[in-house]
């Protein structure tokens, strides 16, 4: 069951090749192909889920006696085979199909432990949520097949700026829910938690980016973008971005905060898109290339970082039992490795150099530096946006995961859970450390990597692809160049290691309490938590995270119990989504009365619906 | 030939960084009426402190260690992208200057990590104020270059400093000049200098990166004091590179005439000191702000 | 002539077995009777709608009985929903049996009603003479009423009675219709002989009356309509459905609605020929449709009985269907396939609510958790159908929802559209909602153990989901074919035109 | 003879007035009796009278049910039963009166705005027969007593029958048979429904049956 997965792996090196079945689904044709754009994110989905599926073979042995670990499983190769339907289907209606099959069967994943309550409550969000998008894809969809006459990908005629800005809607609102961007993301932050770590695993890395596929393969579709597009998404992935980070900063519990770093690096994803797009209408090659090049780089990043961490983050849930943030410390000394990979996820996710976040947030901001250079004032703006945006959102991603792993992972144990903590099996510390090393290695080859994309951005921007390569390879020179500071940093490092060294031997070194000015017996319940880590950052920012306190001060000469805990909801959640509902459903409460039990009203209904009619009819 | 023409720049700045410090020191000195330290007191420290054992916390883990030399390693690799008068950077290439912020985050990263790592309250409180400011410095920074690079429309420090001439002046007067103010504040705030943080204080609750090192010692200690001297060198050298626009083709004189300037800038930042009280820690975030406000206008006065 | 013949035995089969029925002596004969001769009955039905298929249309003894594609195609069903719910209630009155409820004299009555209410859908649909089909639907519904309380309780009493006030009162309104129509045969010159056979009003359409015809339609559809479970006149509809065993609700909303909007079809198709108002029963049709979307998505948002919101769930899918039948061709092909798929899935619905409420004492769902871990068979088949009836690809639903969206675009009737996406988006979250509170979560402590379902009811539930899952994916040829034939028959053209939904 | 029709008619709607003034259960059967005979010579009525076997034969059919066994049934029912009149309905008698004309004056509208073949030679059948199913409704939804509303249910099948006498007389006996057959098991199941209720509920007042609602 484990083992078949990576056997797809072959799927991902055929670059243009197209199977059109025919098939009896009414308004549909089994048609499938598979061009650079499906293979870029067909790699990235067959690669993790292999990973977490190894991790996975372990980490839900616990449950091995209480149920029967067939149907997760199951559950499982169905949600990776959805998804690299979805990314070869050319069929509306057969990406449709693809695209319910993917949410389906994470549902079951995220319904695995159905006992417990927040589970139901998440699966129940997520799948209302899942369904919302789905309603604007079908109509997305529909609309372009009345259109083409067809539902096939490649028999859409050019349409009229009107339509297309429209579908461009739809098609933003539809993907835009799964990806997560800002208003729609209210799913996330629940369903990453409630599923086992390798699923939330394989959906934050790769499953929610089949929204930016569907995206991407909608742009292609659509035709040359007018200006708005590219100001929208620059604009969604700013807000995602910044404000995804900003509610991260405010959670406890680790995986929450990680789904809410799924928001905010789908931000980033987006900016590049935008600026990609700006490119694509500034007809500027090298932005375009700049843009998209990042952009799809950093989905492929963002899927190998996203990845270690959370499972990085279910080896600890599993060892201690408790993700909340405050309660553990100091487990590096009982986890090594998973401390290990776990920080360098988090470099990488802080786009930190030389690993393969900073390259990939790299290009980003160079489009965006180009943009400023070249462009007009709308393309300064957007610029401003963009760079404005990335740089925040690295400051606030850098103060989040020094958080998570420092309070997580350093210092003292904070309670008895973060005592019980032991290393995961080699399973698990076998997919921590491919992850962890591919991070490694995605930063240093970059250049080379980044030389691979020439045909999937021609696919995109539909720019000749020998323009293409040339902005390309110039893109790869500059990495090069990144790759020799990153040499020199490692050999800097190594040197003064060896100063280091060189200085210490034969000096002794001690080991003694922390230095705690003068207080007599340092406890760890003294150490610095999380939540006040993060205070001065939320109360900075408090006006968009409406932080609740429930504070009991100390009383008295002296003082007993006090108690402070923070408690950040949802911003869109709380201000925009549960008032609507409830406006929707007192509304529709109001035709209640209808059906009150009275016989005779009943009776009377048929009678003045016929008397109207009548009357309609005979005037 | 020209590798080690490159090479110089580094190396000097690598020397020399400690310097200013001193400089910075006298000059709080001279206003407070005192003859005060040496010159040369901070190369002292750090030879002192090179020369010591260490003392380690029990709850610290490896990550306490390494700390000091990534951070060391990072700020060295930074001073290599940074060119210096008419001596050009060892590296340079397009968008250098985002590696370079990155690089300083790097070093960041670390030594908030340690100062986690050692489970202490105080140094948890140096290592928040920490983050929350460069999270705030960090947009200043990067969009006050994008307005240099926009009027200079060269997006790689080398060319950009080349190309700001004094006739460039002439015509982007006050946004380099607004840049310049963003700069200079970021630096403060960056080095910890007043009125962001108080170097030389001696109560926790105040301090900010002086706290975060409380448990370093030894070697280690000695590293993070010439880190932070380097990183006060290396963003002097932006500041320099992009206000002062002596450009003779000699190189002599550009180098010299810079040098001048970084010493002007330590007596400048000393004057500040030693004229300025420091900031309430809850006023901090807004003179970042206003640095970022500063190189958003800068950026968008610029016209095309 | 064989084949009338064959109608003749369809018809009268259903009437012998009920009879039949009186002199057995065990309620578990009965009920395996019951399940046996169903199963045979349908089997010979399937045969019947075959050879219409075949043969295009099939009529005896004169003009009496007729039937062509649409009607083979109710039959079949029919047949279908009949033959799963006489399958399943093999085992569903075990526990009345055990409790001493069902007792021989129930299980008789059972039995025999339930053969008759075969016997009148059968007329229904096999009558060419439109006031015979009225005549098999009153009987339908005075049949069916004693269905609904077999155990005579109060509120299963109360909810007979409700159903048979108002069905009699619409389906009164109903006869007038007829009669309007037959009063619009009768003002052709000439005068017109017979009585009033539907394939003879469609040869002669053109010249009827059109001011009667629609007057006529009008009352038609009120009156069937009230039996369809359209809104406003679907209040008899989640009363009888909840009180009934789950065995009659299954036929009830797999089928009787069904065959009421099977007259209504019989009269579109002559209403369609009529000069004159020709919108007409496309706006009735959309109206009532829309407005039972939203009708039921008002009560399903605020539903804690099981029963009663599978019930407006039937609401919500008959006004899809209504809504699909006023878009064209298309919309038409739609809404006859979502017929059959609809049937299948409520009829499991019904299964898995109906045993869920004996395991649990009573069908609140407030007090229902857990299902999954106490039953899976019926949890997972709760589920199942609620996530297809809600509208998830890839089950067969989602398709046929596909198309009338599709039709609503191609005829752009965009406020219809959104009615019917809000709607369901909303019984989505509220369906969604009750199905995962009632199928997840811990269960709670029952003094009895449910018993182990058996392989019948395990093969019920996998077959139908299996079902709905192939339709999903895949629609035969064949069925295309039927179903634009069908099409044809309603919209009322003569060549026959096959739908094209690619 | 349209005289004689057109008596038969206002003999028809005085009845159905009798029905909406009189509170005891007893007298509103007798009426329903009375109206069923009134029916009964409709047959007679038709224009042209071919078929006279036929319709003598369907008028003795409809005077003994809707004359006789339908009335019989119900009072055995209403005997059963301990309540022997409608107490306080939902719309009061004098307001029933006074509703009714305006009724009839709908009807008479209605009756005149659709061409009717009518073989009845009387100008008052159409609206007579609309006016009778209008109160059959009014009783149904008007009255509490679940016999009263089969009483109503009745009189608008009478309403109906009516209508379809007077449209398709001429045609086979199709129709008739269906609403004798109709409206016989309508009141017979209803007969048994209410007695059920009875024993269930020890009353028979339809407005308590309100558990199921929402």
């Amino acid at each position: 069951m484990v083992a078949v997965i990576p056997a797809f792996r072959i799927l991902s090196s055929g670059l243009t090749e197209s199977s059109r079945l025919r098939w009896n689904l009414p308004l549909g044709s089994l048609f499938v192909q598979i061009d650079p754009i499906s293979a870029v994110f067909l790699i990235p989905i067959l690669g993790l889920s292999a990973v977490a599926a190894i991790y996975g073979a372990e980490y839900l042995s616990v449950h091995r006696e209480k149920r029967n670990l067939g149907v997760p499983w199951f559950f499982y190769n169905l949600l990776v085979i959805g998804m690299m339907l979805v990314v070869v289907a050319r069929n509306g209606v057969l990406f449709l199909v693809a695209w319910e099959i993917m949410s389906l069967a994470s549902f079951f994943l995220v319904t695995f432990e159905y006992e417990r309550q927040t589970v139901c409550q998440a699966s129940y969000i997520y799948l209302f949520a899942m369904h919302i998008g789905t309603a604007f894809l079908i109509a997305f969809f529909i609309l372009l097949g009345c259109r083409a006459g067809s539902l096939d990908f490649d028999k859409v005629p050019p349409m009229s700026s009107s339509l297309a800005g429209v579908l461009f809607l739809l098609a933003v609102v539809g993907f835009g829910t799964k990806a997560g961007f800002m208003p729609l993301h209210v799913w996330l932050p629940y369903a990453h938690p409630a599923a086992p770590s390798h699923v939330s695993a394989v959906m934050s890395g790769v499953m929610i980016k089949t929204g930016i596929y569907g995206l991407v393969r909608a742009l292609t579709i659509l035709g040359a973008p007018p200006a708005w597009w590219c100001w929208l998404l620059i604009t969604i992935g700013a807000v995602s971005g910044i404000l995804g980070v900003l509610f991260a900063l405010a959670q406890h519990d680790l995986k929450r905060l990680l789904a809410y770093h799924s928001v905010e690096n789908i931000g980033i994803i987006t900016m590049g898109l935008g600026v990609g797009l700006l490119g694509v209408n500034m007809n500027s090659p090298t932005l375009a290339v700049l843009g998209f090049a990042g952009g799809l780089f950093h989905v492929v990043n963002h899927a190998v970082f996203k990845g270690l961490l959370f499972l990085g983050a279910g080896t600890v849930l599993r060892s201690t039992g408790t993700g909340h943030i405050d309660l553990l410390g100091g487990i590096i000394k009982r986890m090594p490795w998973t401390g290990f990979t776990f920080l360098i996820g988090s470099m990488a996710i802080s786009g930190l150099p030389p690993l393969n976040g900073f390259v990939s947030e790299f290009l980003i901001y160079l489009g965006a530096f180009k943009a400023g250079l070249t462009g007009g004032p709308e393309a300064v703006i957007s610029a401003l946006i963009v760079i404005g945006g990335i740089a925040l959102i690295g400051g606030l991603a850098l103060a989040c995961f020094t958080k998570a792993f420092g309070v997580v992972f350093l210092g003292v144990p904070r309670s008895s859970h973060a005592e019980q903590a032991q290393e995961g099996g080699w399973g698990m510390k076998s997919s921590l450390v491919i992850l962890a090393a591919l991070c490694i290695l995605l930063g240093v080859l970059s250049p080379l990597v980044v030389k691979s994309a020439a045909n999937v951005v021609s696919e995109i921007t539909s720019l000749p692809l020998e323009e293409v390569r040339t902005e390309l390879s110039t893109v790869s020179t500059v990495l090069t160049h990144v790759v020799v500071a990153s040499l020199i940093l490692l050999g800097a490092i190594v040197f003064s290691i060896i100063v280091r060294k060189r200085l210490l031997s034969g000096r002794c070194v001690r080991q003694a309490v922390t230095w705690d000015c003068g207080y007599a017996e340092p406890s760890s319940r003294m150490q610095y938590t999380a939540t006040s880590f993060a205070q001065p950052l939320t109360d900075l920012f408090g006006l968009f995270l409406r932080t609740r306190k429930s504070i009991s001060p100390p009383k008295g000469i002296f003082p007993g119990e006090s108690t402070l805990d923070t408690e950040t909801a949802d911003i869109c959640e709380k201000y925009v989504y549960q008032p609507a509902f409830k406006r929707i459903s007192s509304a529709l409460s109001r035709l209640r009365w209808l059906q009150h039990g009275r016989l005779q009203v009943y009776v009377l209904y048929i009678a003045l619906t016929l008397w109207i009619l009548l009357i309609w009819k005979l005037m | 030939m020209t590798i080690v023409l490159r090479l110089i720049n580094p190396i000097f700045g690598l020397v020399a960084a400690p310097l200013l410090l001193g400089i910075i020191n006298k000059t709080k000195a001279g206003f407070a009426g005192r003859t005060g330290q040496p010159l040369l007191q901070p190369y002292y420290d750090i030879w002192k402190l090179l020369h010591k054992g260490a003392v380690y916390s029990r709850s610290t883990s490896w990550v306490f260690v390494a700390g000091p030399l990534i951070g060391l390693g990072a700020t060295v690799t930074a001073a290599a992208l940074i060119p210096f008068g008419a001596l050009p950077a060892l590296v340079m290439f397009q968008g250098d200057f985002i590696l370079l912020v990155y690089l300083f985050g790097l070093s960041r990263f670390f030594t908030v990590l340690c100062a986690l790592d050692t489970g202490s309250s105080f140094e948890g409180m140096g290592a928040s104020r920490e983050v929350t400011f460069s999270a705030l410095s960090e947009p200043a920074m990067l969009i006050g270059l994008a307005a240099v690079a926009r009027h200079t429309s060269y997006i790689s420090l080398s060319q950009m400093f080349l190309s700001t001439t004094s006739d460039s002046w002439l015509e982007w007067g006050p946004v380099s000049v607004l840049v310049g103010f963003a700069l200079l504040i970021v630096l403060l705030a960056e080095n910890c200098r007043i009125p962001v943080d108080d170097p030389n204080t001696h109560l926790e609750l105040t301090m900010i990166h002086e706290v975060m090192v409380l448990d370093h010692g030894g070697p280690d200690f000695g590293f993070i004091l010439y880190t932070a001297a380097l990183k006060m060198w290396l963003l002097g050298q932006i500041l320099v590179g992009i206000a002062v626009p002596v450009r003779s083709g000699n190189p002599w004189i550009d180098t010299s005439a810079s040098l001048i300037c970084m010493v002007l800038l330590a007596i400048v930042v000393g004057a500040i000191e030693s004229s300025m009280a420091r900031l309430k820690l809850l006023h901090v975030p807004q003179l970042l702000v206003g640095a970022t406000t500063l190189s958003i206008l800068a950026l968008v006065l610029l016209p095309r | 002539m064989s084949f009338g013949t064959l109608l003749w035995i369809v018809l009268l089969l259903p009437l012998a077995s009920s009879g039949i029925c009186q002199l057995i002596r065990s309620p578990k004969k009965i009920l395996s009777f019951v399940c046996i001769g169903v199963v045979c009955i349908g089997i010979l039905e399937v045969v019947t709608a075959g050879l219409v298929f075949s043969r295009n249309t099939i009529s005896s003894c004169g003009e009496w009985f007729y039937m062509d594609a649409l009607s083979a195609y109710h039959l079949i069903v029919m047949a279908l929903v009949f033959c799963m719910s006489s399958v399943y209630g093999k085992h569903y009155f075990d526990k009345e049996i055990r409790d001493g409820i069902f007792t021989i004299k129930i299980a008789k009555r059972y039995g025999s009603l339930w053969f008759a209410s075969l016997a009148t859908m059968t007329l229904v649909l096999v009558s060419n003479n439109l006031g015979i089909m009225w005549v098999g639907m009153e009987t339908t519904t005075l049949v069916t009423a004693f269905l609904i309380c077999i155990r005579k309780d109060k509120a299963s009493i109360e909810g007979m009675w409700k159903y048979l006030i108002v069905c009699s009162v619409g389906i009164a309104f109903a006869f007038m219709g007829t009669l309007f129509v037959a009063a619009s045969a009768y003002k052709l010159q000439g005068g017109f002989s017979g009585g009033i056979f539907w394939t003879q009003l469609r040869t002669v359409a053109g010249s009827l009356d059109p001011e009667l015809m629609k007057i006529g339609f009008l009352f038609v559809f009120v009156g069937y309509g009230t039996k369809a479970g359209l809104s406003p006149m679907h209040t008899w509809l989640p009363d009888a459905h909840s009180q009934a065993p789950s065995p009659v609700s299954a036929i009830f909303s797999g089928f009787m609605l069904n065959a009421a909007l099977y007259c209504i079809m019989r009269y579109t198709s002559l209403i369609r020929l009529v000069p004159g108002d020709i919108n007409l029963s496309r706006d009735l049709f959309l109206v009532f449709g829309a407005l039972s979307i939203v009708v039921a998505a008002a009560f399903i948002l605020s539903q804690h009985d099981l029963k009663r919101l599978l019930a407006y769930h039937s609401v919500e899918h008959l006004g899809i269907i209504a809504i699909g039948m006023g878009m064209g061709p298309l919309g038409v092909f739609a809404a006859l396939f979502h017929t059959l798929n609809h049937s299948i899935c409520k009829s499991l619905g019904f299964f898995c609510a109906g045993r869920l409420g004996q395991i649990y004492g009573s069908h609140d769902m407030r007090g229902m958790t857990g299902a999954l871990r106490l039953s899976p068979l019926w949890g997972g088949g709760l589920l199942g159908s609620l996530l297809a009836l809600i509208g998830i690809a890839p089950f067969a639903l989602f398709m046929s929802e596909l198309l009338i969206v599709k039709a609503a675009i191609a005829t752009n009737l965009i406020w219809v559209l959104v009615v019917f996406l809000a709607g369901s988006c909303i019984i989505f979250a509220a369906a969604s909602k009750h199905a995962l509170s009632v199928v997840y979560g811990t269960p709670p402590v029952l003094d009895s153990k449910p018993h182990r379902p058996s392989i019948t009811d395990t093969s019920i539930v996998v077959l139908s989901l299996g079902v709905l899952l192939v339709l999903g994916l895949w629609m035969p040829n064949s069925l295309h074919e039927i179903l634009s034939r069908a099409v044809n028959i309603t919209e009322g053209m003569d060549v026959v035109t096959t739908v094209c939904v690619k | 003879m349209n005289t004689t029709a057109d008596i038969v008619m206002i003999f028809l709607v005085l009845t159905n007035l009798m029905l909406l003034g009189s509170s005891r259960l007893g007298a509103c059967i007798r009426t329903v009796a009375v109206q069923g005979i009134l029916l009964g010579l409709l047959p007679l009525l038709v224009k042209n009278g071919s078929f006279l076997v036929h319709l003598i034969f369907l008028s003795a059919a409809i005077i003994c049910l809707k004359g006789i066994v339908f009335p019989g049934l119900l009072m055995r029912t209403l005997r059963d039963m301990d309540a022997q009149h409608d107490v306080e309905p939902f719309v009061g008698y004098g307001m029933s009166l006074i509703l009714a004309p305006l009724a009839l004056v709908a009807c008479m509208w209605f009756g005149s705005q659709l061409m009717l073949p009518v073989e009845i030679a009387s100008s008052l059948v159409v609206p007579v027969a609309f006016f009778t199913i209008t109160s059959g409704l009014f009783l149904i939804v008007s009255r509490k007593k679940a016999l009263t509303q089969v009483l109503g249910y009745l009189v608008m099948e009478n309403g109906i029958y009516v209508f379809g006498a007077s449209i398709a007389a001429r045609q086979p006996l199709l129709v008739e048979l269906g609403i004798l057959l109709d409206v016989f098991v309508a009141v017979f199941v209803m007969g048994i429904a209410i007695f059920h209720i009875n024993r269930e509920f020890e009353h028979t007042d339809v407005d308590r049956l309100n558990k199921l609602k929402g």
